[in-house]
């Protein structure tokens, strides 16, 4: 494997604000083959793991990216004196039924979470983290909601098969409802 | 540090009754419906005594709660072999599903968010670019294109009929202000706490905030007597 | 030296924007001493330029940044000028206009807007984000614009159909005036 296929890759992942996917890098280095660019991904990845830095390669929204480590939020955070984005539970829950029950409409939230969900849909949408996929084949055709790319990435997540299973709810004790 | 967990008091029925549910240390599989309607209620005649709009939400889990309830006082049949559904699983099953998903979010919650416990390259740091706007910057979103027409209409036809919702009022915010207040006071009235909200969604977030402290135990809430004044103090002033 | 600082002081170079004095970085770990984190990004910045990987820390505006070598500008700069573009304002509510009046005329949309549009007309076809589709029979035959399928596909839209209706958005709040 070559290395400086090596370092061209690994300079756009550096000096790219997304996450990229190997079928974009593969766009722009259309002389190396596709399967070639993802073994150079994976090994990457596995250097910067290897290497114990304050900054790793990590998969999200089916694509690698640098990221820090947890550990130095605190500092970076001071530094950035920004408060961190604040979804309120309202949010984060409307977002877990979209992101669980996909496609899904308003009236599937609502039922699930036994109240108005409007306002928090807008939150959504204009945070970028759901999207309006189509219209639902019912009366009324209602807006069929699904999530966005930004929401892998917000939450970390590889693809939507990488979101944790939904817990079998004789699991769920009531007793662990406040952390 | 949690994920903005607590900020919302009561989210909406199925959470207050999880509340009542978890204070009373019940088994979700078997309600004492008639406790807990009481309960419900009592927390609705609590909202309307304040004067607080009580979503139509609260009130369709106050019918169903009542009707489960009657269901539940009428004589078993002696001689009905055919098993009949407990009429609590109406209730059960919407909470356990709503359970279900509470946890998922709690568990997206605790993810290595982006932004607030791992940072990508560039960050801004001159703090105003916050998420919120990164998150616009990307690619325009449906929504902005949405959101860019009703603008062009505001801006030609200034009359016609917009919702505009009210500021949004951090609850947070109005904790602090509230705690800030009853410093070096014996008490505080309840009525003054709204004296300077200008808007209902402000109310509505002094309100949440006094819930939440009510809930932390930092305050308590009193009358002299039945139907006084309410008044609110700090428990470590009434120590 | 700790290595602990060490890897802090990288993650703070790591996520900032712009280069970061010696001063600044002081100021958010006022524990340490400005000469302990002066030496602390020297000895960062040796450290990068042995690894001989396609970036490093380069000494500019006098402070510190991480900064690709010059040698893989070629494929970052083909990778940023993909990147998709973004839409200013005015072509967004042109955009807009067309897309829920359509098909619509100039002079219609610069009646709603109250301002000339022929610039972003252009601007908007040459995206191919809108077309023509004919003529009005009116005196000076105004061209008629529409949307495209480019457009359906920039918005991740199935049809025309799918776009949310002005009483849609209305029920979600959208429109909402920023604070």
């Amino acid at each position: 494997m070559s290395n400086s296929l090596k370092l061209i890759i690994e300079s756009l992942l550096f000096a790219a604000s997304e996450p990229l996917a190997p079928r974009q890098i593969h766009a722009l280095l259309p002389g190396n083959d596709l399967k070639e660019i993802k073994d150079v991904l994976q090994e990457l990845k596995n250097e910067y793991e290897g290497m114990k830095r304050s900054f790793t390669i990590k998969e999200v929204a089916k694509g690698y990216q640098f990221r820090t480590l947890p550990r130095y939020r605190p500092y970076i955070s001071r530094m950035l004196s920004t408060t961190p984005t604040r979804l309120s539970r309202a949010a984060l829950e409307t977002l877990a039924i979209i992101a669980y029950k996909q496609p899904a409409i308003r009236q599937e939230v609502e039922r699930l979470r036994g109240v108005d969900v409007g306002g928090i849909l807008r939150v959504l949408l204009k945070k970028g983290l759901i999207r309006i996929v189509g219209r639902k084949r019912l009366p009324g055709r209602p807006i069929i909601y699904g999530t966005t790319g930004r929401f892998l990435e917000f939450f970390d997540l590889k693809d939507l098969s990488s979101l944790p299973t939904l817990k079998e709810i004789e699991e769920l004790g009531v007793g662990e409802e406040e952390p | 540090m949690t994920f903005e967990t607590r900020l919302e008091v009561f989210e909406g029925p199925l959470d207050l009754l999880l509340h009542l549910i978890k204070i009373n240390e019940i088994d979700i599989s078997d309600i004492p419906v008639a406790t807990i309607t009481e309960q419900y209620l009592e927390y609705l005649d609590l909202l309307r005594a304040l004067d607080i709009n009580v979503a139509g939400d609260f009130l369709v889990m106050a019918s169903t709660l009542m009707h489960i309830k009657s269901k539940m006082l009428l004589p078993k049949q002696e001689g009905d072999v055919e098993e009949i559904e407990d009429p609590r699983m109406e209730i059960v099953r919407p909470l356990m599903e709503y359970m279900q998903l509470r946890e998922a979010a709690h568990e997206l919650a605790t993810r290595d968010i982006l932004y607030r416990d791992v940072f990508k390259r560039g960050s801004e740091t001159d703090g105003k670019r916050g998420v919120e706007e990164d998150i616009n910057t990307a690619e325009v979103s449906l929504y902005e294109l949405m959101d860019a027409f009703k603008k062009v209409m505001k801006r030609r036809y200034p009359g016609i009929v917009l919702r505009f919702r009210a500021e949004t009022w951090s609850v947070k915010k109005k904790m602090v202000e509230i705690m800030k207040g009853l410093k070096g006071k014996e008490h505080f009235y309840f009525r003054d706490l709204f004296s300077g909200n200008t808007s209902i969604s402000e109310m509505i977030a002094t309100f949440l905030a006094l819930l939440d402290l009510m809930k932390n135990g930092a305050i308590i809430v009193f009358q002299d007597k039945v139907g006084g004044d309410i008044k609110l103090k700090t428990l470590k002033a009434e120590a």
